[in-house]
């Protein structure tokens, strides 16, 4: 909660550069990229870049993380330059360094330098599978981009400055998501991924509409958008008007609803999947959906004013737990499940947050940062090897056209059995799956079972809901696990599946490291609860929970019962193909809806898209076209006008006015006619008149 | 010294029988010439009636018109020449288009 | 003669340099025409620097009317009529504006005006003359001469280098503008024989207007403005005069000439007519609200591209007019920035527009499709230009509509939330609009177009072209305070006027 | 008599015997060659009116540039003789209107103009070509560069009438 004015340490100078340095990386790449693509070495030279880039700003996070331990925790900032400075308004650039920055940068960076090398080699082979070599370069500008971004994001040292990043992770979510804009996931000419990426763009200003109201009222309740300086007015505003607080932290919950894909916007982040796996994992899972999450907790002080705010946050986080997880159960696509899953988790996290227990929200968003990053590049692998093995049955069929039967890579009923062909992968999915299941002792167990904790202790509903949730989530992993890894290939893709390079399964192994170790960073014992002291530099001292057997006995067992019936549905009798999905059945039209998403897209295009295009096609056509440039301006003031000109020169100007004129104008040219005469066309006789004239007027003035 | 109405009386004179020049001759460039005889005598009697008042702005004014003569006869005798070449005349009674 | 050589003379009639220039020049020699036209130009805007930054004539500090040229022009029957120049923190990024979008515009014409290049190119430089002065003009009469002296060339421009509709446009664009101007004379001509002096800041000083007939002064003054601007619902010309218009004369239209309507309540409307200006800000209000809304959904259902950014233009006014009459110091300088921002990024769209349209011959969205494959330089600087459109934090359009929106927050004058929060609608609108139109044309399968166009990606020279406005949309976009310290004392000053 | 007054009546002879000469001859090389006679005795009356600067002018702009043109342009048309031209029966009315012109402009100069002479006591001072200079480029410094602008329109108008028309253009 303190801010040195003047910075401590040097180090903290350095803290513009975690920007700075993805910033250099994707300038290079646009400017020597071109030239780099021209070599055999291309590809690796624009990965390095970019990579090298990414992960510079680890090392200069890291910097930043020991120096801050090295003055204990104490917030430092690093102001570059004057951003908008009107009147009262003064917004910076400005770097906030503290434990909650740090410790987003680092996950960040973290994360996102593993993925980055992952990506070099997932790319060298999506490029070649979609015919589109040119795209890999783009590719990274592209992901250097979102990390600059992120990273404006969590330093920045107002609730403007992180409204940038805000806003410039969107963007990078947009052009990612539309990175294949002229293909759908299969590959085929469409508008598919296009339509994906406008809806994310679109879905997420509402949420940012939300976030820049708060500010404004921020701003003019608080005086100011600086986190210190907000903090520092907020008990005071609460005292007077409670109201204010209110509206603040529901205005940032429809941004943070935005942002993290929660109940009601939650709509865009399954069809962010259509980007590929690499921007799945880091964007869409680790770390740009849980800024939300980031934003709720570094707005501690607010929350923790208004218990409505808490009430409403914790509750519209726990019913989205829920509410996606059943989803993801009824879903077939590799992918989609994930990013159902991932939504589910977001729930966690922010009605963790808004319970107050900031420390098991940051926890797990770290937690899952690292496993669902991990799920997601194994699952990028699986979809891969998956083409490897179309290619080389097509190759082997080479002739019978079936190369060009449509194929999708990530329908888990085409898979099957790739434990065998894909054991590497295997291993680390099944490290993945454990972590997000909540089984002791790897990372997601640690997390959740804090959340869980704080909510069984201060709202028991959160934790009822929680709780089912967490039951679901095992359940649908091991349901995945199941169908993708056991039995037998349902699909020649699967039988003929082959394993990924080692630039691909190595940062996968160091992410699998990470998910299984990630919990002992907050170990809720005596003396432990690293990250949570860590984070109480920034967010003030939190009341930690005693460990509880109950609850983490009764999560634990919940998960193995799950991830046993799982196997009782999936992993006893294997999916053959064809067969539909053995829930069907016993569930109903309960499956029914939930393999459709619960028509939830379908109402929000009848609801609200339908609703606008009409409303905005009634007023173009008919209100602004029709009416009033047609009907009134053409119609009503122009043909009015003609039709005023008309009367007046029919009657009035033909039958009155006219006759007189013609008279006058008879009159004029019989005496034209006579003039006329006059007119010799001889400039001598003209001259002659000239001269006649001055010869009068000069008597006229000698006799007067 | 000169009493300035002598002058007055000269330029009147000549501009007259600028005037008649121009009346009575029909080859355009007399005409021409006349009329610059005449923009003389005009000048003739500002710069009398400058030395008469002591004022200076009755020579400006000469010198503007002689300037503005120039101008005038490089247009006007640009003109003789093009209608000549069109019509192989400078009679300026075969220029009468404008016969109403 | 010595008020040809005031700073501010030389740089309002310098253009009128290239004219005389131009008058020699055969009309065959096209290159010669285009060359001279370009250099006259680029000399005008480095003059404008040279008299705002390097004279040391100019101080940014100060927010009184600078550069001041005085002299008494017409002084019959008790009017006292002056020729009287001046530039302050209101104008003088407009003055830049101007000056820096002409030559763009000019060179955007180089291959896409084959026809009475230089007919084209005298009304070019003859109306920014015309925009120079009403920018400068301090005096109301010589700034109504310089008023409608835009329309002429404007006229002409539209009327004939514009598309197959063009007279219709032209004309309604004259007569429209025309009528609203009427009042406004009228208006002037009461303010200038009763005050006694045309001068606006001596009737500033003098302030002495009653508050009844305020109103309807300011009513006649708005009539011409919100013509201009164009504010809902008058803005029935815009999308015709857009359409219509060839790209540089769209380009100044709405870089330039729209800015002509907010300049003028800027400059008139609030210093003259305070009290006025104060009860009539919630109608304003409501009206730029409604404005950015309607803007916004009607651009979403366009078919045809310049007219979808026509329509855009309708709601980013919108923004103006909302900043402008929260009548607070954020609201005044967003105003004036987004003025600026939207001739930047609403230029670059309809030069961008006008590149593609060049090779095609149609401007219907849905012929296109895929674009950013075949021609990634056109299709990544379109994705800059319509993010600065939507307003994207990083770019000018968001500083602008960001300060627009905090002032209209926190207005006193609105005196209600609601004006700013149907307003932040307007933010996620724009991201319809814009990403519909880039994602129809640049995104998605290779459209119709592609089959008989072998499409080129832009060459150097557009490339020149727009590189200018890219830059200042990052510059503005990550560093805005120089442009906000050169306007701020001005403002100050404006407010102090109306308190 | 004074010397002054016998030089000007020779003059004033000179004059009006050139400009009738100009008017009547038949060839209009004569005409020129008469009308620059008369220029320069016009001249001549402007250094007796205390005016060297104008004087100068007259003999260089008139005398010199503008008879040169004319010359040139009567020789480059060959157009020495236009005959039969002059007939009395149509100088009839013109010379009486022109004879009725000059008593009328005498008549009006003699009474409206003969005060006593006034001239300055500083006599050529008003005038010389020093002030005269300091005047026309001080006070009258836009009519200057009008002028200069003037002459330049004219001489872009008169290259460009007098340019080999082009074919197939009007």
């Amino acid at each position: 909660m303190f801010l040195s004015e003047t910075v401590l340490n040097p180090i903290f100078s350095l803290a513009p550069w975690i920007v700075y340095f993805p910033v250099i990386g994707l300038l290079l790449n646009i400017i020597f990229g071109g030239w780099f693509m021209k070599h055999t070495w291309g590809e690796t030279a624009v990965g390095a870049v970019a990579s090298l880039a990414s992960f510079s700003a680890f090392v200069v996070a890291a910097l930043l993380a020991v120096a801050l331990n090295g003055q204990h925790g104490e917030a430092a900032l690093a102001t570059v330059a004057p951003w908008i400075h009107i009147g009262t308004l003064h917004l910076d650039w400005a770097f906030r360094v503290d434990s909650l920055s740090t410790t987003m940068m680092l996950v960040v960076s973290g994360v996102g330098t593993l993925i980055h090398i992952y990506a070099i080699g997932y790319m060298h082979e999506d490029v070649r599978f979609k015919h589109d070599i040119a795209r890999y370069r783009r590719f990274f500008v592209f992901l250097n981009l979102f990390i600059a971004a992120m990273m404006i994001l969590v330093s920045g040292n107002s609730y403007m400055m992180l409204f940038v990043g805000w806003e410039g992770v969107g963007l990078a979510s947009f052009l990612l998501i539309g990175f294949w804009y002229d293909m759908d996931t299969l590959g085929r000419p469409s508008w598919a991924n296009s339509n994906a990426a406008k809806k994310a763009f679109i879905t997420n200003r509402v949420g940012d509409f939300g976030f820049l109201l708060a500010a404004m009222m921020m701003f003019w309740k608080f005086g100011s958008t600086d986190f210190d300086l907000v903090f520092a007015k907020v008990a005071e505003v609460s005292h007077h008007e409670p109201w204010v607080i209110l509206w603040i932290t529901i205005f940032l919950l429809v941004g943070v609803a935005g942002k993290s894909a929660q109940i009601p916007l939650y709509i865009w982040l399954p069809d962010a999947m259509a980007g590929p796996t690499p921007v799945s994992a880091l964007i869409h899972a680790a770390t740009m959906v849980t800024a939300g999450v980031y934003l709720v907790t570094r707005s501690a002080p607010i929350y923790m004013l208004s218990h409505d705010a808490q009430y409403i946050v914790a509750t519209v986080g726990a019913v989205t737990g829920l509410f996606a997880a059943t989803i993801a159960v009824g879903q077939y696509d590799l992918k989609k499940v994930l990013a159902y899953s991932t939504i589910s988790q977001l729930g966690f996290m922010v009605a963790a947050v808004g319970m107050g227990a900031f420390v098991a929200g940051m926890f797990h968003l770290m937690t899952h940062a690292f496993f669902k990053a991990l799920l997601f590049l194994s699952a990028g692998s699986v979809i891969l090897g998956m083409e490897r093995g179309h290619h080389h049955a097509a190759h082997h069929h080479g002739g019978h056209g079936d190369h060009h039967e449509v194929f999708d890579p990530g329908d888990m009923r085409n898979m099957g059995g790739l434990r065998k062909t894909m054991p590497v992968t295997f291993w680390l999915y099944i490290i993945g799956t454990l972590a997000l299941a909540g089984i002791p002792p790897f990372a997601g167990f640690w997390s959740k079972d804090e959340i869980l904790l704080d909510a069984s202790l201060h709202f028991p509903h959160v934790y009822w809901i929680l709780t089912a949730a967490a039951f679901l989530t095992a359940f649908y992993m091991g349901r995945q696990i199941w169908m993708v890894f056991f039995g037998a290939p349902r699909h020649e893709a699967a039988a003929h599946a082959q394993e990924s390079p080692l630039i691909i399964t190595l940062p996968l192994m160091a992410l699998a490291a990470l998910s299984v170790v990630g919990g002992f960073f907050n170990i809720p014992a005596e003396g432990f609860h690293q990250l949570g002291h860590w984070l109480m530099h920034t967010i003030g001292e939190m009341e930690i929970p005693p460990f509880s057997l109950t609850v983490a006995g009764v999560s634990t067992a919940l998960a193995l019962v799950a991830i046993f019936f799982s196997w009782l549905l999936y992993g006893r009798t294997p999916l053959k193909t064809g067969q539909p999905d053995p829930l069907k059945k016993p569930l109903g039209l309960l499956f029914v809806g939930m393999e459709n998403k619960w028509f939830i897209d379908e109402a929000y295009k009848f609801a609200f898209i339908d609703r606008y295009y009409d409303l905005a096609d009634f007023l173009a056509q008919k209100v602004d076209w029709d009416f009033w440039h047609e009907w009134f301006h053409n119609s009503v003031i122009a043909k009015g006008f003609v039709g005023l000109a008309r009367f007046l020169a029919d009657p009035i100007d033909l039958g009155l006015i006219d006759r007189v004129s013609h008279l006058l104008s008879d009159l004029v040219s019989a005496s034209a006619g006579g003039l006329r005469k006059l007119q010799t066309g001889f400039v001598r006789s003209y001259a002659l008149s000239v001269l006649l004239g001055v010869v009068a007027i000069l008597g006229y003035l000698l006799l007067k | 010294m000169i009493p300035t109405h002598f002058y007055l009386a000269l330029s009147a004179i000549l501009f007259s029988i600028g005037a008649l020049g121009v009346l009575v001759r029909r080859n355009a460039l007399v005409v021409f010439m006349s009329i610059e005889l005449m923009l003389n005598a005009a000048n003739l009697t500002m710069v009398a009636f400058a030395r008469q008042y002591g004022l200076q702005s009755g020579q400006i004014f000469v010198f503007f018109v002689m300037a503005v003569a120039a101008a005038e006869v490089a247009v006007g005798l640009a003109l003789i020449v093009t209608i000549y070449r069109s019509r192989q005349t400078i009679d300026i009674d075969d220029m009468n288009r404008l016969k109403g | 003669m010595n008020f040809l050589f005031e700073p501010l003379s030389l740089v309002t009639f310098f253009p009128l340099l290239g004219v005389l220039a131009l008058l020699f020049l055969n009309s065959e020699a096209k290159p010669a025409i285009r060359w001279t036209a370009l250099v006259s130009s680029l000399l005008t805007f480095a003059l404008s620097l040279w008299v705002f930054f390097f004279s040391g004539q100019y101080n940014p500090a100060s927010g009184e009317l600078q550069l001041v040229a005085k002299y008494d022009w017409i002084q019959v029957a008790g009017w006292n009529i002056r020729y009287y120049l001046a530039a302050d923190g209101l104008s003088i990024l407009l003055i830049l504006l101007t000056t820096f979008l002409t030559p763009i515009s000019i060179l955007s014409t180089w291959t896409a005006v084959q026809e009475r290049v230089k007919d084209f190119m005298l009304f070019f430089l003859l109306l920014e003359v015309g925009m120079l002065g009403v920018f400068v003009a301090q005096d109301l009469f010589l700034f109504y001469i310089f008023w409608e002296f835009t329309l002429v060339p404007m006229y002409f421009l539209i009327g004939i280098w514009g598309g197959p509709n063009r007279l219709y446009a032209a004309v309604k664009f004259f007569l429209y503008t025309m009528a609203g101007s009427i009042l406004m004379l009228l208006a002037i001509l009461w303010i200038g024989i009763n005050g006694g002096t045309f001068s606006v800041p001596e009737l500033i000083a003098q302030g002495n207007i009653p508050a009844d007939i305020q109103m309807w002064l300011f009513v006649a003054f708005t009539a011409a403005f919100a013509i201009k601007v164009p504010m809902w619902p008058l803005h029935s010309w815009l999308p015709d005069a857009h359409v219509e218009a060839p790209t540089a004369g769209s380009v100044i239209l709405a870089g330039v000439l729209l800015k002509m309507g907010t300049y003028g309540f800027l400059r008139f409307n609030l210093p003259l007519f305070p009290q006025a200006a104060l009860q009539a800000a919630p109608v304003i209000g409501w009206l730029a609200v409604i404005g950015i809304l309607y803007g916004a959904a009607v651009s979403y259902s366009q078919k045809d591209v310049k007219k979808l950014v026509a329509y855009s233009s309708v709601s980013h006014l919108g923004f103006v007019m909302l900043g402008m009459f929260a009548m607070n110091e954020q609201g005044i300088t967003g105003a004036i920035l987004q003025m600026v921002n939207h001739g930047l990024s609403t230029g670059a769209l309809f030069l961008l527009i006008g590149m593609i349209y060049e090779q095609t011959h149609t401007r219907e969205i849905k012929v296109y499709g895929g674009l950013w494959k075949i021609t990634p330089v056109f299709g990544s600087l379109m994705l800059i230009a319509s993010l600065s459109s939507m307003g994207l934090p990083g770019l000018n359009g968001f500083v602008g509509e960001f300060t627009i929106l905090l002032g209209a927050f926190g207005s006193a004058a609105y005196g209600s939330y609601w004006f700013a929060i149907l307003s932040a609608i307007g933010v996620i609108l724009a991201a319809i609009y814009i990403l519909y139109m880039f994602q129809k044309m640049f995104l998605g399968p290779a459209g119709e177009i592609t089959h008989h166009h072998e499409l080129k990606d832009l060459n150097w020279r557009e490339i020149v072209t727009l590189l200018p406005l890219l830059v200042l949309m990052f510059w503005i976009g990550l560093f805005p305070q120089p442009f906000f310290d050169l306007m701020a004392p001005a403002v100050q000053n404006l407010l102090t006027v109306l308190k | 008599m004074t010397f002054e007054l016998v030089l000007f009546f020779i003059l004033a002879a000179i004059a009006v015997a050139t400009a009738v000469g100009m008017v009547l001859s038949k060839n209009s090389v004569y005409a020129a060659l008469y009308l620059v006679t008369n220029f320069i005795s016009v001249a001549i009356f402007y250094l007796l009116l205390d005016a060297p600067f104008i004087s100068l002018a007259q003999v260089t702009v008139y005398a010199g540039a503008i008879m040169v043109l004319f010359l040139f342009v009567i020789m480059l048309l060959g157009a020495e003789k236009i005959a039969p031209e002059l007939n009395w029966r149509d100088m009839a009315i013109p010379l009486v209107l022109a004879a009725a012109l000059m008593v009328e402009a005498g008549l009006l100069f003699v009474q409206r103009f003969s005060q006593p002479f006034t001239a300055s006591a500083d006599g050529a001072a008003f005038a010389d070509p020093m002030s005269m200079s300091v005047t026309l480029f001080v006070d009258y410094l836009l009519p200057i560069q009008v002028t200069g602008v003037l002459l330049l329109v004219a001489m872009v108008g008169a290259i460009v009438l007098s340019k080999p028309e082009k074919k197939g253009q009007a």
